[in-house]
Order: structure tokens, then C-alpha cells, then sequence
């Protein structure tokens, strides 16, 4: 089982939700408010107010299968946009 | 007599309020107003602006002179991004060019009430349906941003991100402080109309409280505006430049345009602030979605930074003067 | 004469910032109000309802029409649920069809106050004291509910999971939306016995903002709403028939019983719309907690996405029209 | 008499709602007011005191009464922890022995305005100025706690995390709440000074909402405390006297201050709950700055779980009947 | 050492703490306000004003042994309610 | 690659995120209003309107070598205010 998380601004979160939803993950969890800094861009909690918004923090349990299903469609609103997808393992409890 | 409407303005409750937030940020108080604290403010304003704006707009009607100062309205907020947009090319890509000038064709809605409490403050009238003014020059802009883009920007963007007329029209129509506006705005103008008693029902809340919850916003507005001045430096002082003289030299296009339109003084301070104020609600957010190459961080530190603060503290009483100067006052 | 009514209700700020929430929803727009804001007009709301209810029943005392409606009350909510269960029967489990009429028995305070917001843009008097009803109406229905679950659930439930009485009297009684209607009831009613002053300094704050918050509210209601229609389509024609038919049925009982208790008609609008309306906030919390077995979509997509819009848009006035047909008015 | 004062004091809505919070965790509701609504509470309580406190101040001016009041506050706030500390120590170590000092020392903006409410609700005058006192507490007491960790603490501490003086102002003066409420006092004075029309249009947010707003918040301690309670117990006998008596003994002083100061019955009252009050805002941000070795639970159990309830339910009516006999009333 | 993370409805987060507490676990983080989506539900956050609520994301880090001393527990009342919970591996800083 | 994960009160946000900036991390996401109970203290949401706050959550994607870099430095915030810090593998996606 892999863990992958994902972060990036919530005003893409639509879109990546999308993503995950036409590959048929098993679940995703999504934390919205996050702030934090990039290669890019810094989000702060003071801009949230205006149209930029924070980023969101998205966690998918699932095979790695899964992942290489929806590897390109996201890697690509993430070079996109900005943000980042990271890869770990995980086993159910 | 110019420095003395800039002391009177900055003696009022809400410029006051702003400045105790921009302090806090300068002594390193740890004065903060957490999320989603700002976004009720923020949402209750644009709610209370819009209800209380499609009341006037219901009692003048659309006769006189409001027709012809909306439309001129609209065309300002067309004109004033092509100008910025020339400017910022000496130095700025295509990308960060039109971003920039969408802001600053398009409006902020705090300036705008920050302006009104100084012609309150100072006994001079002004009438309602500016706010419909305000509500019609938040979209124009958008649009002429993501035209310049679709014009200039260099050929070599990925094709699947091309910009389709709808997301354009959708971005710019549809975000939400600006349907939350204009759908305000037809809410008090229903009210007004067929049922008066709900006019004096919502009075207390979008009335009454209005000043209060002004102050409490502008206090963070402070606080954001001076955390956002490191980020400026860093932008450079062409831009910085730009944040401060662009909105004079719009603020003075507006007041002849508005003695052309021959609205009275409070009016035509009112023009002039919408085309000085640079938007850093609707615009920004537009902006993110269909042009993710322009830096956020340009079009927000100026807006957000500099223009606002120049915009409230001393464009509003330069404003005055100039109006002062140019338009006779019919008193 | 009721399409007037319809008409009539429609253009009242409450429903139309209703509508402004569920189109933002329909055409796509980003206009949100985030977490925990709907959470804070939520408490407002049920704190000033529960304390003017209570100033109004310190007044009108427990004397007149006061008991015999409020046990009436809780009678009915003791009695839909029953009827609705055996209707839900022929399509879904028990868990279901008992979680399901539990909301069904249960109200939906902001469907009464809108109610209440009606009766006062159309000059009809009401009495305060149907608050109470209101208040004591949100627990009997989730005791009947959890009952049904106890007596008609399959027998392989886990055993360790077996529902005690203490769980079922706290879910119900203690709920927090319960808790602060009726704790805001008494103190109202303590406030206005002892401390007459008291009530006096409250009133900017739970009666003259009422009107405005309830718009706000409605506002957020309205994209809560629209939000739930794509899963309502998923449960099914079955669920969408009845949730607007029940509420039509139950009103039409309401009004009938309330003849027989010979209210007034602006009580009788209220006591309809009492049957009529439906929980989103106290049942789904107890039932999440005692019924798991029951899909959460199923109750929350009815009462929230279906039988509220339709309650407040076209439901009061047609009980309006309901109650003007059966009660005679004594005007 | 003071049973009798007790009794009033319990049946006001802000004491009311105190209670509905503590009962719902006794009783185990899931009533609850979600982060940050208590701190948009907390931020608006403390702007709106401080904004009135600065117009009163300002119709005063700092002559009479006024600057000896607040003088012998700020000597007070100096002397308490002094006191504080040397009890403490029989029993605690250095660290939690200043904390918990410096906490007494300063005072609690809510106990302030139930006491300001009570005497309201009493019909016994007071002078805005007592305002300014409150704001000047706040931070000696800090500035006293550090020192006295300096002074006697332990010299292995790690050098790299001595005190600075400049932290030690920093966190005493520049404390977001601190800074909030010495601001709007501030503002409060020049708007009443420069623009008097600006004082007007505050009154709906600053002065009508407040006792509305001050309930909700109630509601909000109410629960809080009743969640300290556990870790009280933990705390230890020692420390639950000490958080009962203190406040009557500090009372004590304050009433005799407060009538060699010559101050009615309703400032007197005010001195005294200054006196009584301990920090849950102010006071713990800076110690957990500085003083991290102090254990947080202590001092906020204990202000905020037991001296908090015991001076607004118990303590006012206490001191209030105290005032009446050692100051005799004007009147 | 190991990492718990576990994502279910808020309302079962006191159950979830007492029994995380009852293990004597060396401590935990909680998470607020996450919504999702799994096999049974989805939880969004305009439903958070209802009495349904978001989701909570609890974190654990502790040894594998604490683990199975709580996985039974847990198990049953994730079971129940839903809500899921993966185990990664983790090292103190 | 690996993936860090600091877990402290929000008061000291500032100087943990001067720490992370002055060794040139790649990023860093910060989810603020997390609660928790520690070998030292308990965070509870409640008492975030106090002038405690609640606690943050701090993730870092980075290389080992910087973590090696940042130790030093972190450990020493979080000895003396509290905390916990926890490394585990990730890899891009
Ligand atoms: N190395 C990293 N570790 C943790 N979070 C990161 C990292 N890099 C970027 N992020 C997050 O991803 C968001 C988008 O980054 P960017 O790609 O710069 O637009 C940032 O605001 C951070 O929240
Ligand atoms: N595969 C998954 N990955 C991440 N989060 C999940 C996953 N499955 C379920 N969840 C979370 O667990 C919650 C409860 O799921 P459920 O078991 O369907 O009730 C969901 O709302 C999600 O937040
Ligand atoms: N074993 C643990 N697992 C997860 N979070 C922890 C753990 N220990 C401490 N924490 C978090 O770190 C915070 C500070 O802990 P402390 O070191 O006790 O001050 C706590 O409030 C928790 O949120
Ligand atoms: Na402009
Ligand atoms: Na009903
Ligand atoms: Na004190």
C-alpha cells in the first residue's frame, strides 16, 4: 500500500479531486488552510482573504497501481499550477 | 488646505483602525485576526455595499445621470488596463503586464467605503447609485487582462491550457466577491421595490453595523497591507513607482471625466476612487486560474501593499482637493 | 391567490439571499462561506430564537392556548415519524426508513423563523410562545426514531453496539442544538421574570440583527442545499416524491389540529410548518451516533436539499393559502 | 444582603449563559463554539472597551480622580504578584510561583464588564476612565513575573534563553491583546477629540452589540472553564484555595485603595474586581514566551477554571456588598 | 518507532482519544476539519454545520507494540463508524 | 528523499520557520489549529483564544542532508518549548 500526498492551492483543488475521482481511488482525505512556501510561491494565512486562497494538503491511500494511473494528469495541473506529490509507504492497520 | 482633509481623514475611526494593524505588524505585536475571521468581513461588506447600493439604485431609478456614469464606469475600467498595460511592458513580461493592469482597471471595494465615510465625515453627499458603478467595473477589466494575454503572450503555451471564452466569462462574471455583489445589489433593488418593510428589517444589519465592521476589516487590512511590504521590496521600485502614480494620474482622468459626466463633488470623488483602487479580491483570484505565469506576488504587494494604504490615508483627501479644484461645488 | 403569496414570499430578502446561494451553486461560482461561519450564524440564530421565545412565554405565561399547543406539539412529533416510517417501509430498511422519519418528526428552526419573517411582511400576528413548541419538538422525534431501531432492526446487530436508554435520552435531549434552544429559552424566560433591564440591553443583539443574520444564513443555506441535489438524485425518485410530499401531508394535519386548538391563523402557519419542516442539525448528529447503519446522505439530501428549499420557497405560502381556506380569520 | 446581590447578580443573561456553558459540560452536551469564533469574541470585546474607555476618557480628561486611579492601579498590579509570589512559594517552585504571580497581578477584561454589567444592571454609577486603569494593568504584572524568574530562579538555566530586557517589554507591551485594547483606546480618544460625528456612527457596533456579544462570549468561557476543571483537580488542594481566597483578599486591599482614592461605589467596585481578576490572555502568551519551564496548565487552570467563575457568579456580589460597607454611597 | 494516522468522523474522536489514552500511547495530534471521501461516505464542509461534522486526522507516533495493544480496539470502532487507519515507518529526528 | 514532520505550538512557528529558511530548504507546509496531548502538555482547541494557541504541524520534503543541516538547531526549540519531530522515506511522485 503507498501513502501519496499531494499540496497546492485550494482553487485547484476541484481539478485534482477530479483527477482522483476518474481513476476510482478507494478514499482521499483533505485538509484545506495550509499554508507554506515553494520553489514558487509562498502562501500565507493572511492572504486567504483574497482570491489567491491557502493551499490544500491531500492524502490517498491506495496501491501503486492507482498511483501510476493518475501519475500524469496530476504531475501535470502540478507543473502547471505549482505544487508537490510525494510517494511513501503504508500498510492498513 | 490639501494636508488639512489628509489630517481630517486620518483622524476617522476606520483609517485609524488601519493604521493600529500596520503598526502591529511594524512592532511585531502578535495581534492577528485568524482565518476565516477576515472572509465574514470581508463577505458581510460586499453583502451590505450591494443591498444597500440596489436600495438607491431603486429610488433614482436609472434615469439622470446614472445611466451615463455607469457607462462611463465601464469604459474606464476598459481604458485604464490598455494604459497600465503599456507601461508595465518597459519592464514586465506579457504575463505579469496584464495581470497587473486587470488590477488595476478593476475596483476595491474597501477604498471605495473608506471614501464614502470621508464625504460623510465631511458632510458632502453623494449619491447611491455609484455603488452600481463599483458592482459594473469589477468584470471589464478581467476580461481586457486575459485579451491582452490571448494577444501578446508568446505562442509557445501549452495548447491544453489555451483560454476558452467561457472560463474568461466565467472568471470574470462569476467570482464569488463579485456575483455576491451584483446579486446583493438585485436583492436590495427587489426589496426596495415590492417590499419596503424588508428594507427597514435588514437596516439594522447592513445599516447600523456597516461603520463598526468597516473599522474591525480595516484593522486587518493593516495587518495584511504591511506584511505584504517586504514581498514589494523585492518587486522593485519600477513597480513601487507605479503602485503610487498610477492611481493619481487615474484618480485626475477621473475626476475631468466625472465634471464631463457633471456629477457633483461627493460623486465625482467617488469616480475617482474606483479608477485609482485596484482590485485585490476578484481580480487576483481570475488571474490565478487563467494566467498561473504572472507572479501573484506582483499583483499583490502593489494592490494589496501600496496602492490600498497610498489609496485611503492620501489619495482619498488628494482626490477631494483635485475635485475641489476642478468641480465647482453646486452648495 | 396562493401563485400571489408564492410571489410575495419569493421576494423577501431571506428567500431571495436563498436563491442568490443556491444559483452560485448552479452556475459554478466560487462563492463560499467557509468554515466555521455558517457554524457561528447557526448558534446566533438558535440563542436569539430561544431567548425571545422565552421573554414572549414569561409574558403570555404558561396559561390560554399556551400548554395545549405545545403538548399538542409534541404529540405530532411523536405521530409523523410513526406514519413516515411505514411509507419509508416499502422502499428502504429499517435503519434507514427510521432515521428518515425521525428528521421527518423533528424541525428546522430556520424554516420557522423564515416562516415567522412571512407572517410579519404580510402584518399577521403569531405569539411567541410557539417557540416553545419548536423547542420541545426536536427531541420526541429522535426517541421515536432510535425506538423504531430497537424494536424492528434485525436482531444480528453487534451486540456490544446495543442502544442503552441513557444514550438515547443524551443524544436527544442534549444534542447541542437542543441544548442551546432550550437553555435559551429559560434564560430568556429568567431574564424577563427578574431582570426586565436585561432584556431591554439585549435587544440590538438578538432582535434587531435577527433579520440580517437570517439572510446571511439563508445565503449559506442556499449553497448547502444546491450542494446536496447531485447525491439526492442518486437515492431516488422514491425519496424525492416524499420528501415534498410528506411535508405537504403533514402540514395539511398540522392545520387541521391546530383549528381544533383554535390558534389564530399565524399560529397555525407556524404549527404547520412545525409538522412540516424537517431536521438537518439535532437528528443527523443522534443518528449518526446510534444509527450508523442508516446512510447519512439519505436524511441530510432529503430534509436539506429538498424539503427546506421547498418549505421556505413555496411551502408557507401554500399552507398560508391552507390555513386561510380552513381557519377563519378573526380580523 | 449579599446573598441577595448573589441572587441578582446570577439572574442576568451574561451570568445566565456562563451557566448554560459550564451545565453543558457537566452534562456532557456536544455543544461547542468552534475555534476562532471565541477569539472574534475575545478581539471584539476588547477593541469595543477600549474604544469606549478612550471617549470617556477623552469627556473626563485626565484630571480629577482619573490619573491618581490609574496610578494606583499600576502600583497595585506591581504589588499583587509580589504578594502572590511569596505564598506561592511555600509550595511551588520559581518558575510556576512567578507565572502564576504575574497572572494575579494583571486582570481579565471580561470579569471587568460582567462587573461594569452588574452595576449597570444595579443602577450604580461608574466612570468610564476605570478603562484606562484596566488597560495599564496588564502589563507591569508581566514585566514583574519575568523578574522575579530572574531574580530567583535557578542559575543553570541554559544561557542561550536568558531574558533579554527587550523580550521581556516586547512580550508585556506588544502582546496582541494588550496591544489591541491600549490601541483602541487610543482611537477611541481621538475619534472622540477630532470627530465626534465618528463616535456616532460606532455606537451600533462598539456600544448596542456589546452585552449581546458579551453573553455569546459567556457562553463561550462558561464552557471553557468547566474543561479546566479536571486539570484543577490535578493541581492540587494548595492551589484551589489559593485561587479562591486570593482574589477576596486582593478585593479586600483594592476596596480600601479604592476609598483612600475617595471613589464611589461603582468605581470602588471596579478597583476592587481589577484587584481580584487574574490574566488568561495576556499573562500565558508572555509566560509561555518566557517561562517555559512554568507548567501552562497550572496557571490557566486556575485563573480560568476557578478564579474567573468565582469573581463573576460569587466575587462581584461579594465585593459589591463589601463596597457598601467601608465606602459609604453618595447617593 | 511507527506512525499511526488515522481519519474518521469528528464525532467518534473522543472514543478514539480514550482508547488511544486507555493504551497510554506517549502522545497524539489531532487534525480538525479534513473531509473526504471513502468507500461509505463523503464528508464535505459545508455539511460541518450540520450535526454530522468533518473528519479527524489523528496522528500517532509510537513503537509497533503499542500499536497492536490498541489495533483491536480501534479496528472495532473504525468498523463501525468507518474511517481508516495506515501504519507507516518513522524514525525521531 | 525524505519527508520531516514537526509538530509544536504555534508560538514558535516564527523561529522554527527561520530555522527551516535559513538552511534553504526546497518548502515547507504548515497546518496550523492542530491539537494534541504530548509526554509534556495537552493542546486542546478550546484554550486557542488564550494567549497559548494550539499547535502546528510542519512538513518538510528535503533531502537528508539538510535534515542533517536543521537538527541541531530544531532540536533545540523543541527541547526547551516542547514538541516532536519524526523523519520518515518519501520519494517524488
Ligand atoms: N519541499 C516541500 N516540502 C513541503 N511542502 C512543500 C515543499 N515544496 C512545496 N511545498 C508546498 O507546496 C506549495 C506549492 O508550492 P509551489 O510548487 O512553490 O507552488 C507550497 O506553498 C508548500 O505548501
Ligand atoms: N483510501 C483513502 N485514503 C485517504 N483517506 C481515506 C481513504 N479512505 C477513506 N478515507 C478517509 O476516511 C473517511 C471515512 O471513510 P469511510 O470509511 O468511507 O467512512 C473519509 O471521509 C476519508 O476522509
Ligand atoms: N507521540 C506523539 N505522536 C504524535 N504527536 C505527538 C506525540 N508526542 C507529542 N505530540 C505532539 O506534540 C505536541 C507537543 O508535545 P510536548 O512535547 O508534550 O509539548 C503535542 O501537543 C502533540 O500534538
Ligand atoms: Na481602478
Ligand atoms: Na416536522
Ligand atoms: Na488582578
Amino acid at each position: 500500500m503507498k501513502r501519496l500526498d499531494l499540496i497546492f492551492s485550494e482553487r485547484e483543488l476541484d481539478q485534482i479531486l477530479s483527477a482522483l475521482e476518474a481513476a476510482d481511488v478507494p478514499g482521499y482525505t483533505v485538509m484545506k488552510h495550509a499554508t507554506g512556501k515553494g520553489p514558487q510561491t509562498v502562501v500565507s494565512e493572511d492572504m486567504e482573504f483574497t482570491g489567491l486562497g491557502a493551499n490544500a494538503h491531500v492524502i490517498v491511500f491506495c496501491e501503486l497501481e492507482m498511483i501510476n494511473k493518475i501519475k500524469e494528469n496530476i504531475r501535470s495541473i502540478l507543473n502547471y499550477y505549482g505544487g508537490v506529490a510525494y510517494i511513501s509507504e503504508a500498510i492498513e492497520m | 488646505m490639501v494636508s488639512n482633509l489628509v489630517l481630517q481623514n486620518v483622524l476617522t475611526p476606520p483609517v485609524l483602525f488601519f493604521f493600529l494593524g500596520t503598526i502591529a505588524v511594524a512592532v511585531r505585536s502578535d495581534l492577528e485576526i485568524p482565518a476565516p475571521l477576515p472572509k465574514l468581513f470581508s463577505l458581510y461588506l460586499l453583502l451590505a455595499i450591494g443591498f444597500k447600493g440596489g436600495i438607491e439604485l431603486e429610488k433614482s431609478g436609472l434615469g439622470g445621470q446614472v445611466l451615463p456614469t455607469v457607462l462611463a464606469a465601464i469604459a474606464m475600467s476598459l481604458l485604464i488596463p490598455l494604459i497600465c498595460f503599456v507601461i508595465l511592458r518597459l519592464k514586465l513580461d506579457v504575463f505579469n503586464s496584464a495581470a497587473i493592469a486587470a488590477a488595476y482597471g478593476s475596483i476595491s471595494a474597501v477604498t471605495f467605503i473608506t471614501a464614502e465615510s470621508f464625504l460623510e465625515s465631511q458632510n458632502i453627499p453623494f449619491d447611491g447609485f455609484m455603488v452600481a458603478a463599483l458592482a459594473f467595473m469589477e468584470s471589464p477589466a478581467i476580461i481586457v487582462g486575459l485579451l491582452l494575454v490571448k494577444l501578446f503572450a508568446p505562442k509557445n503555451r501549452p495548447n491544453s491550457r489555451e483560454m476558452k471564452w467561457g472560463a474568461i466569462l466565467h472568471e470574470s462574471m462569476l467570482n464569488g466577491s463579485v456575483y455576491l455583489l451584483l446579486g446583493s445589489l438585485l436583492i436590495g433593488f427587489l426589496t426596495a421595490a415590492y417590499n419596503p418593510g424588508g428594507v427597514e428589517k435588514m437596516q439594522p444589519f447592513t445599516g447600523k453595523l456597516f461603520y463598526g465592521a468597516e473599522c474591525f476589516f480595516l484593522l486587518d487590512m493593516g495587518i495584511v497591507a504591511a506584511q505584504r511590504l517586504p514581498s514589494l521590496k523585492k518587486a522593485g521600485s519600477f513597480l513601487i513607482m507605479f503602485a503610487i502614480l498610477i492611481p493619481l494620474f487615474n484618480a485626475m482622468i477621473g475626476v475631468f471625466v466625472a465634471k464631463a459626466l457633471l456629477l457633483g463633488p461627493g460623486n465625482a470623488l467617488l469616480f475617482a476612487i474606483l479608477c485609482a483602487s485596484a482590485s485585490y479580491l476578484a481580480v487576483p483570484a481570475a488571474m490565478r486560474m487563467t494566467v498561473p505565469e504572472a507572479r501573484a506576488s506582483y499583483y499583490i504587494s502593489t494592490t494589496l501593499g501600496l496602492t490600498f494604504p497610498f489609496n485611503i490615508v492620501i489619495g482619498i483627501p488628494i482626490y477631494m482637493g483635485l475635485v475641489n479644484k476642478i468641480i465647482p461645488s453646486l452648495g
